[in-house]
């Protein structure tokens, strides 16, 4: 058990893969001496050599379309996307490509290929480093797309996406690189698809992922001064949805809140509002709730604490949920 | 202030109309002069053997083949010709939804792929029935998706040959990235990655080349310049013959006669052994021309003048090796009536095989579309078959196949527990 | 009153607007002297010259980015995708720059591009050429999203979306281009963005769009044989979209399936269910279920009668919503 | 069979290493004595003024300027440095969030940007804040996005300067389109689109080189290679010099002293000129060197020497326009110390300017969304406003704010009906 910052455990995640299997390739813009602009790769091509982390050319498209080309010849690239808003030049490799190549040769190949990108906002940066594009590829079969809250998961679920044989989109919340926690590196993990509660709870359940994991730890926090008891649950895996988990807290709590940064508008919690709606048609005493971004480009700095869910808009949207 | 020259040798061509490609073909023809300057300001052709079958030399790639292996390479063109027209013909018969011929690019796929060797790596577009062939896939692989039973579906692996890739220029990055994996793998391999004139104004075949480049990659970038991408002219794409790209990206380009067998394995034997001996990417245009339409579903009489494809028929590959091979008494009768007997042997064959071709069971619809298996995938799975059932039960008539649905399902379901 | 297909509407809409405006361009591959892989662009070329109707080179990233600094220029370019499944290659260009320029210019230019798409399936093709990727154009704020399922929409909304001064993601439904209906090409249309009642009904209201309009009717006439009222409301645009009139004609109905081609998970159908049970929660009877794509890719075509929600998979649904 | 030499002219550099780029440096120094041949097969670098201040005569390109012009590219230097350092300075005061800083690629920028003419179009990349000087863009306009108050938020049209865009290469093609907008509307105007040494990479950037070519359109492609992409030397993105590329796509490129602030205005003019005389794109290559860190958020010392960067300090394009001028005895110590002082007062003007810029209403987030009104967009504005709202009658505090959001929302609201 050692206290590291996510950015660290997912440094030495990677490191661990490097180490276990030559066929591990780390690769991306400024991977190498640099470190990544996160320093997320930070001293591995010191010690891995340029043949294992490679700094590539300027070309998303060029870096996953080799990447699925080293996959086929056998290796297991992990690609690092620099910011969120730079996937999109590499968009038609991932869905039309990487996404559907499994199935193409009717599972005669297989595409161990991670593609790294963190995201979300809270940076302060300048437009295209903050946006939250999930839904984008967790609505493409064949994809799968996970993303970590916390150091422990950062460290193990890069390790199972590394060793998972399918595509797998490893979203990492910038803005929690700094965060510490404990990372037991020698524990047995379970499943990275399966969603965990974070706090247990009985009057409403706040799912959340990424970033808003502890946005919504923070509002149970709030709410139980208030006498409120609220369940999260840490989905963890974005496809597959482990909507089981969550099945079992509304169930138990009756009601339920999505919170993501993502525009809501289509989003992930349109899903997961569908589906658990149809699952406890009977139990839920609210519609489900959603609070996440706007219809609207993510905006400039200076506009971002209002922009982004906080914690004020989570309780609000608790306070309407308990209304009903 | 002026610019008297350009700066970087550049041609500018004057955009707009088919000018530019013709002179190029006409010089070509020139080409047969043995010992031509190749760096001249225009496009030259790599030519070793003229339309007419004369037996011409090169300065700088020549080949030496002997009487079995130039018949070798006629067989190959013919069979594949043959299979190529039954394709058509079964299209026609609606046995397949559609086919892309490749009528006139014999020389180009059968040169080229008679070039590789067994460990070397091919990526297709979607088109290379030929090159498929010299790497001893089953024709009735390439088949599956024309007629609509999947999307490719073969082993790559078992032939070195990669899925047909329709999205266009895609596979070229594949290849500079499974090249890259040779280079690491220290195995001397080569990889040869085909596009089509349209596909090199794709961002993904410029960035391919940067790849190859930077990291000296041993893949030959081969491109059949049929000089149509559906409807469009090669003008469409490059006002320079498109052999001079690679220049820019830092590797050597040249052109072929892609109508000229003997050129084009020449050709592409260099590029390939240049790529295996650690020199890096090489560039091969082989000029050619589509004789027939794009695809069954389309119709060139909308775009393109008849007089042009009948000028091309002078240059058929086949008919030029076939002169060649008379004219040196490498073959007789005899030998050109076993082909024929072969091809309709292997007509059949295919005829038969697409006929029999089974239709996929309705639950491959969730097969396969992760390898470590998906919790949502499994349940649509399992709801669908329920939901096929229901049909089952009420009309109580296919009770095996329901059978079949349910152990499917249920199998895949438990193999696949998700993640790791 | 004019009796005509889809795609003879289209090329008719189209040639109206050449004849407009004469900063309207038509530009794609192949859309020249073959008229288009569908002959929407039939003759066009021809009449208009090749200033006009412009053959591109085969680039979609190119032909939608060089549209944006055509319509910089002034001037109101509509492309062609030539199938739904080469869009991506554009993807970068449509939703990093076509989305959001506007909004980075603090709306001091203006983008009116607009992207015709053939898209979904049932005619048959090889991979690539029946796919359904509407959510991941309409997720994006900045972009219009509207799909026509007759030849008086399509006519129309054409025409309305090359008025537009945003940028309108138009879906054109390939399998009923042949489809033929009347056209009244000098009436006045309504805005291109409101949903419309197709089929009137009491006890259910099926949602649907483009293609999947026809299904519903069929469903409904089939419905009606057993004594059953659907109603079949016509979305239209799929951003905006008209949740009023969803939301008026669930709260008749009382419960509401949405049938889409594309993968339900996280499709169009999520926000469609999440938003009209947020709406519509004391109305509701019965969850709101989704019919539609499988979380796999567009299977070979000998399989996609299979595949596709046809007749049996909207009546099942239906049935199981009444059964609530 | 053999490849004596390569086909087109390339020239296979060794990949990796920094060495490719080193002898151009050297090389280009070489290129002093006139009239050196241009068409060697080493790149070449087109000089005017050499780093010691020394004018001398180039075979293609020539410039003759009025002492006044000539201090006017040195106050435009001098004042754009000022600006960036004043810049570097807020940002380390917490008033802006980045900044990428053009330390050193004064005269790429300042040269290229004095060469176009009103009626041309700018697209630039996020680095140009020397170019938008030229084009008399106000620089607190370049401030509001490093700040975060806007994505950028000028009138493009105001002073025919784009909008900075981050996404890399994205610009080229926006260029290209607005070319073949102005060779449409029969302008004699040119497009001017700048990109970096790591954009070359760009699938994008090859696809407007294509476009460009193709419809003949007059665009100048304007790379400033700055010899790195953060961390990335040139070499991880092109073995050979980037402005080769051109003539694979069927035009002109060169290569220009991109610290010879005279010779880039004389390359550039002429390339302007090319285009908006019918005769299509061209590519420039200011070879030049990014003396600061890529941002302020950036490391240099974690990938690069001190030296490289001492090296280039000799070759200061201020310093060297200085050097010619103090020689030619065209300015004196009254004239600096004028342009020290307009220094000052820009720095003033930009220091005050930057810190009372206001912040963007809350409300603003929903605004300009889109030009025709969004239905959600109007709904999603009206319930923030009132979620806002209901904190403000919480605490009755700022209930003028509250007033704003609601106006703002309403007014917005009637004006955007949807569609048309
Ligand atoms: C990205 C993409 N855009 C468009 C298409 C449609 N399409 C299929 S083949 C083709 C023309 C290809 O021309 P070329 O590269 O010259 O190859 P050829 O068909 O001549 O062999 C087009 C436009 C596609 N398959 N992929
Ligand atoms: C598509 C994309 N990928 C990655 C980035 C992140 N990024 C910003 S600047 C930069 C390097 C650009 O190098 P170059 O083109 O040489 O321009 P320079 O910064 O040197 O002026 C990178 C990788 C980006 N902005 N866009
Ligand atoms: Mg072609
Ligand atoms: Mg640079």
């Amino acid at each position: 058990m050692t206290q590291m910052s996510i950015a660290k455990a997912l440094n030495e995640s990677l490191r661990t893969a490097l180490d276990n299997d030559p066929k591990v390739l780390v690769m991306g813009e400024d991977v190498g001496k640099l470190g990544g602009v996160f320093r997320i790769t930070d001293g591995l091509q010191k010690d891995f050599g340029e043949g294992r982390v490679i700094d590539t050319p300027l070309a998303e498209s060029g870096i996953v379309g080799t990447a699925i080309g080293l996959a086929l010849r056998g290796y297991r690239p992990v690609v690092e996307i620099q910011f969120d808003g730079f996937v999109f030049p590499a968009y038609d490799q991932i869905v039309t490509q990487l996404a559907k190549m499994h199935a193409r040769a009717l599972g005669k190949i297989k595409l161990p290929v991670v593609i790294r990108i963190p995201y979300a906002g809270g940076i302060g940066a300048v437009e295209h480093h903050s946006e939250s594009p999930e839904v984008l590829f967790a609505h493409v079969p064949g994809l799968k797309v996970i993303t970590p809250s916390n150091p422990s998961d950062a460290y193990w679920m890069l390790q199972q996406a590394i060793e998972c044989d399918d595509p797998v989109i490893f979203f990492e919340p910038k803005r929690r690189y700094w965060d510490k926690g404990e990372v037991d590196t020698s524990a047995v993990p379970g499943s990275p698809h399966k969603a965990v509660v974070a706090q247990e709870g009985t009057d409403l359940t706040l799912a959340a992922y990424g970033p808003m994991v502890k946005v919504c730890l923070e509002a149970a926090a709030a709410a139980s001064n208030e006498g409120r008891s609220l369940e999260v649950v840490d989905l963890r895996s974005l496809s597959p949805l482990d909507f089981d988990t969550l099945q079992t807290s509304v169930e138990k709590t009756r009601r339920l809140v999505v919170v993501h940064e993502a525009p809501v508008f289509y989003g992930t919690g349109a899903e997961i509002a569908a589906r658990i709606t149809e699952r406890c048609f009977y139990h839920l005493e609210a519609p489900v709730l959603r609070v996440g971004g706007f219809h609207a480009p993510y905006p400039p700095a200076r506009l971002e604490e209002e922009y982004l869910p906080g914690l004020d808009r989570v309780l609000d949207a608790v306070d309407r949920a308990l209304a009903f | 202030m002026s610019v008297k020259s350009t700066a970087a040798g550049a041609t500018p061509a004057r955009s707009g109309g088919r000018s530019t490609a013709a002179p190029a073909k006409a010089r070509g023809r020139t080409a047969r002069a043995a010992g031509a300057k190749r760096r001249g300001t225009e496009p030259e052709l790599v030519q070793l053997l003229t339309p007419e079958g004369e037996r011409v030399e090169h300065g700088e790639y020549s080949i030496d083949l002997t009487p079995e292996e130039l018949r070798g390479l006629y067989r190959d063109m013919v069979l594949t010709r043959r299979f190529d027209a039954e394709a058509i013909t079964l299209q026609r018969q609606g046995e397949l939804g559609l086919w892309a011929s490749l009528l006139g690019q014999e020389a180009a796929q059968i040169g080229s792929g008679r070039a590789t060797r067994p460990d070397d790596y091919v990526f297709p577009t979607y088109r290379e029935h030929g090159v498929a062939w010299t790497r001893d896939v089953d024709p009735l692989n390439l088949l599956g998706m024309f007629r609509g039973v999947n999307h490719g579906g073969w082993d790559p692996n078992e032939n070195n040959f990669h899925l047909y890739t329709i999205v266009i220029g895609s596979q070229t990055l594949h290849a500079t990235g499974y090249a890259m994996g040779v280079a690491k793998d220290g195995a001397d391999s080569a990889v040869i990655a085909y596009f089509g004139d349209g596909a090199s104004s794709q961002g993904d075949v410029a960035e391919a080349f940067t790849f190859a480049a930077v990291y000296n990659a041993p893949v030959v970038f081969f491109c059949q310049n049929n000089q149509w991408a559906i409807s469009e002219p090669t003008e469409k794409q490059s006002r320079v013959p498109i052999y001079q790209r690679a220049a820019g990206y830092g590797f050597p380009g040249v052109r072929v006669d892609g109508n000229d067998v003997l050129a084009v394995l020449a050709v592409t034997r260099a590029a390939l052994e240049h790529a295996r001996s650690g020199q890096g990417p090489m560039l091969v245009e082989a000029f050619t021309y589509r004789m027939g339409a794009h695809t069954t579903t389309d119709d060139p009489t909308r775009y393109r003048a008849d007089e042009e494809r009948e000028q091309w028929e002078s240059k058929d590959p086949i008919l030029r090796l076939k002169t060649y091979l008379d004219k040196q008494g490498l073959a007789d009768e005899a030998y050109y009536a076993s082909i024929e007997q072969e091809s309709d042997v292997l007509a059949k064959r295919v005829r038969d095989g697409v006929r029999t071709m089974e239709n996929p069971d309705t639950m491959a619809i969730f097969e396969h579309v992760y390898a470590d298996g998906h919790a949502l995938v499994d349940e649509e799975r399992a709801q669908f078959a329920e939901y096929l059932a229901s049909f089952e039960s009420e009309s109580e008539s296919e009770s095996e196949s329901e059978f079949e649905f349910e152990s499917e399902s249920e199998s895949e379901g438990a193999a696949s527990g998700e993640g790791r």
